[in-house]
């Protein structure tokens, strides 16, 4: 078990470096737009990752959704390169940093509007469902978005249709700007339980009670129907990098320090920690530093779609 | 090849228990469709012959499930989306706007989305204005998609042919005033393509453009214009978007005058953009000012009176061209 | 207090048979397009315009909303006329059954989109609640509607912002053909709980407690805060009138009859009660007849709203 | 009158604070307004100056505080409510298409809907394509809204002092590359009526038709043209519905050239309903094809060089002309 945790520890690690690494190129002015970063969330994401299934299982996420196409299997240089609008990236430059687009892996898409991404996973659901493979579909989302209608219709239209799907809800007391306790009525877990979800939560500072809460939900919305997992994570760098304004949550309840602590309490030794935690920085540098390195998307990238006829002909 | 009377509703039912029975990847969705067969019939008979897993009633939730039909078209369903009225695609607008349209060109190819949005459009029977609209330029002013208007029963399962083939979405809209129209139809639903404009009646003086429903009111005075020696075209578009600019520029070409019919927005609608189509490719030859005929810019009222004038009709068709005429 | 209850039991006999003399006109040809009858939620609505207050309160409802806007205090005739597309309707006939709008009355408008009065609601509940006059905002919808993500929106929302708004929900056990309990996850007393909402329910065939359950509602939204009461309610005539393919859910549990018998356990005279009925029946005939006969909607109505001038001129 | 340099944000700012002064029906609605400010700081400094009860943030929930603001503006308040991005209209697009835009003419004038939504149009910064769009001519397109996109500081501020008096919902798109824009404005901030174009530049040889950011290129092309000889006006319909249509027609009569120049839908949108407002009205005028410049029919690409390939820009608009004068 202990290769596995620490291939996860490698994972976060390789994730904080990637957005570190993003941040700075984003300082120097190499990022297009803003970039939200998945710092904070790096458990989380990994977790995810690791319990689903790639084969046959498909996520989409957020705005906020490096770390988890990362964790989802997407190829990371393709990743860097589309942050960075690079030819190359996994739509060339199109999407950018809000649409990554990658349905060859577990990671499906993400989405610059709120909530958007939840309906979606619905519809990768059904076509599991249609597949009968035991595939599943998997929507994250934030505190904030967990208000938009389209996830709340879409928590009771998978109930209403059996869909296998996971609802997993990032709770990092903020959206933007605003608090969390602010903007929801009630909590979250109620929420979900009300539309009859099956629910699962855990704070993502404790690694062990987040894996299982991640893998007991994955494991019930593949055999028994749709669920619900809330994951406490927390968010550093303001709402974007480079957000002022923000309020810096990043900190205390550094998720990635509890992993080590429990690691070592596991028995694991502190060279192998370190050791996996440089790995995975290491390469998330050498993947970054490639990808800029890389041509910047062209022109000529547009003129395959803008013909009239392009809609109908390709 | 054996032709058969149809209905509207008829042809567009024919095809969709084709596509089904021809590809388990075609799967229906929409509210009230399964057991009660859709508010207008078009879905009839389908969840008995295909079962409910394909055939799918779903709550009151709109942009819960014309997502789940974008994110099911992106992994490899092919789903066919009902909704009952284009007036309720403000409820689900994003996942049209944003998600559906966009998927494609954020995937830069990668993402192929078979879906089809049928709905409902047309005034004239009191639905009121929510009921109502015709929004088919709105949609087309959107890159991505695609946007099917017939008017005929053939026309109405060939273009849903192709619909259901093409990797791109599609928003199908069928006027509420047709779905009793009759008319002759292959019995082997042949595909009519998408982006092909057809001639409904020729003539040499004047073209009028006109889809769904105004095709039948342009027809009309056609008609009654040829006894009064004037020989108006009625050219349908059928597919609004692509619009097939190159047949509506030729035949303009030839009459020299331009009418647009059309049941949609005044503004900045598709009567604006054939308009601006025509003016901008073949300036030269045209001997009058091209005009359009559209409904005034309000919303449907629901009086019969008020609503009938509202309504684009023959009476002024005639009056337009006519006038058009003197120029 | 006998004198309050007849007055609510005439009311929703008067609602009755307006509904009977509409359909009778809709048989007839004489409605421009499909209605949505009343027949079923009489008491249900006879009580929410009995508690609340029209000089300051604002209710909004469903496309089924013609005894709801007579029991706020809408005047009869201009709805009548509305419905038949008549010159002065509430809108001369440019609105129609759908859209019955009446701000000067307690009802602000009805809606042709499933939900989309709720958030309207809510906006009453604000300028109630920036007035300080203990006005609420007060918004009727169907078990279908509750499925709606204007509607989940709004409940979270009137929570956080703190807003004096009832929020209503007719469980008829249907939303045009599809059934209540295959569409919704869990049930809408819970759902609301989730929000933060507190909770009352009454089924419209037990008059007291539905009017206990509807006045405390109200008492709270106007005192406290968002509040929210489910009703049961029957549904006659299809989903519009002549639906065919509709259940039909009226019958065993008519609220009318209930009410009847209530009034004569509590003491009330038959002859009181039948009179009451039949003043209620009397006048909704007198009403629908005289609607009848009043000229059509012109064509010209238009002419006021078609210049493109129009918008800002006016 | 003194006047005093403003960018175009402290503009809105400084007419939102002077409106909340003047009138206590005024409140302001949106997500991260008050604390924060607005995204752009647009509302900076009202929440502190006339508390929470009145500048109101927000769940992540636009179909319900948008429909809030349209009931409270039937009910007594002015709303003015902040979307982010006018991508973001996808999520409450009832309550524009259905609610708002319909309530005045289903009550038949009964009800006044004083509101403002104030939304951001625009690319050019790499945010990709949902949250770059330009839907000025789709809010355009449908009866009963008033639609607004300012290009100066001065009309930025007088646009929105007459939006906030309008009785008739108002949608108002600021671009996001103009919010540091400076110039000059009138210290007593006086209103600029809705539905009046500014001439920004006049001239002689061509009509250039463009909005918002446009303007900026139109003008940047028209100083180029000058010293080849050309000379071009620019005019700035700044309200978008109600179209300015006589002033437009009026200036195109002079010149006999059209362009209009526009970052929004290449299909039925603002640039299609300006050449056909114009072919219409003065056939007879005309020198030569009307002409459009607008982004290709795609979404907002993300990376720097495509984005900039994307949008129209002075280069395009100056070879557009030249070409116009060869006719
Ligand atoms: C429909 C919509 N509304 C608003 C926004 C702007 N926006 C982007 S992210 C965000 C906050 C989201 O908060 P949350 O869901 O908690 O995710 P987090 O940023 O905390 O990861 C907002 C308001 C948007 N993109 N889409
Ligand atoms: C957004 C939207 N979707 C669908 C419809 C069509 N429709 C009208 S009423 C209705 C059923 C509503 O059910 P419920 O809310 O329970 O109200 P009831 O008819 O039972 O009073 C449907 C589906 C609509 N008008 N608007
Ligand atoms: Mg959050
Ligand atoms: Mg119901």
């Amino acid at each position: 078990m202990n290769r596995n945790e620490l291939k996860i520890y490698r994972q976060c690690w390789f994730i904080r470096a990637f957005e570190g690494a993003i941040a700075a190129e984003a300082a120097a002015g190499n990022v297009p737009g803003l970039v939200h970063l998945s710092t904070g969330s790096e458990v989380a994401d990994a977790l995810i990752g690791h319990h689903i299934d790639p084969n046959r299982d498909k996520v989409t996420g957020s705005h906020r959704s490096h770390g988890l196409a990362l964790a989802c299997g997407v190829e990371p240089l393709d990743v860097a390169k589309e942050i960075l609008g690079k030819a190359g990236g996994l739509s060339d430059g199109l999407g950018g940093t809000q649409h990554l687009i990658a349905p060859e892996s577990g990671f499906l898409t993400s989405n610059g509007i709120v909530g958007a991404q939840v309906p979606i996973a619905a519809g990768a659901a059904l076509s599991a469902k249609s597949r009968s493979g035991g595939g599943i579909g998997v929507a994250v989302f934030g505190d904030g978005a967990a208000n938009q209608g389209a996830v709340l219709e879409t928590m009771n239209m998978a109930v209403a249709l059996k869909l296998p799907m996971l609802f997993v809800l990032y709770n990092n007391g903020m959206a933007q700007s605003t608090k969390a306790e602010t903007a929801s009525g009630g909590n979250y877990r109620d929420r979900a339980r009300s539309f009859g979800l099956p629910v699962w939560s855990a704070d993502s500072v404790d690694f062990a009670a987040c894996s299982k809460a991640v893998e007991h939900s994955v494991g019930h919305a593949r055999l028994k129907g749709p669920a619900f997992v809330e994951v406490a994570v927390s968010r550093d760098h303001g709402h974007y990098y480079g957000d002022e304004k923000a309020d810096q949550v990043f900190g205390a309840n550094d998720a990635l320090l509890a992993f080590e602590k429990w690691l070592l309490e596991q028995g694991v030794e502190r060279s192998a920690i370190v050791a996996a935690a440089d790995a995975g920085k290491a390469h998330a540098h050498a993947i970054v530093t490639e990808a800029v390195a890389a041509p910047n998307a062209p022109a000529t990238l547009l003129s395959g779609w803008s013909s009239g006829e392009s809609a109908v002909n390709d | 090849m054996t032709e058969q009377m149809m209905t509207f509703s008829g042809a567009l039912n024919a095809v969709l228990h084709q596509a089904m029975r021809q590809d388990g990847a075609v799967v229906c969705i929409g509210e009230d469709i399964a057991q009660n067969g859709g508010v207008f019939g078009v879905t009839h008979g389908l969840c008995d012959a295909f079962g409910s897993d394909r055939v799918i009633d779903t709550p009151i939730s709109e942009t819960a499930f014309v997502g789940m039909a974008v994110g099911a078209a992106m992994t490899g369903l092919k789903p066919m989306v009902e909704l009952m009225f284009c007036d309720f695609t403000g409820v689900c607008f994003d996942q049209i706007l944003n998600q559906a349209a966009k998927a494609r060109f954020l995937s830069n190819g990668k993402l192929k989305l078979p879906l089809v949005i049928r709905t409902t459009m047309g005034a004239g029977d009191g639905s009121g204005a929510m009921h109502s609209q015709s929004l088919h330029g709105l949609f087309a002013s959107i890159p991505g998609l695609i946007v099917v208007c017939p008017s005929s029963p053939a026309d109405a399962a060939g273009l849903l042919k192709s619909s259901l083939a093409s990797d791109d979405p599609v928003i199908f809209l069928e006027n509420k005033q047709l779905y009793e129209l009759e008319g002759l139809v292959d019995a082997a639903l042949p595909p009519v393509p998408l982006g092909s404009a057809k001639l409904a009646k020729d003539g040499a003086d004047v073209t009028i453009v006109a889809t769904s429903a105004m095709v039948h009111e342009a027809l009309a005075a056609a008609t009654r214009l040829e006894s009064a020696g004037v020989s108006a075209a009625v050219l349908d578009p059928r597919t609004v978007k692509p619009l097939d600019e190159a047949s509506i520029l030729e035949h303009v070409r030839g009459t020299g005058r331009l009418l647009v019919v059309d049941e949609g927005a005044p503004f900045a609608g598709l009567a604006d953009a054939v308009i601006s189509s025509v003016v901008r490719g073949s300036f030269p030859s045209l001997k009058a000012a091209p005009q359009k005929l559209c409904p005034p810019d309000t919303p449907v009222p629901y009086a019969p009176a008020p609503e009938a004038c509202w309504l684009p009709g023959s009476d002024a068709i005639v009056e337009a061209v006519v006038l058009m005429m003197e120029d």
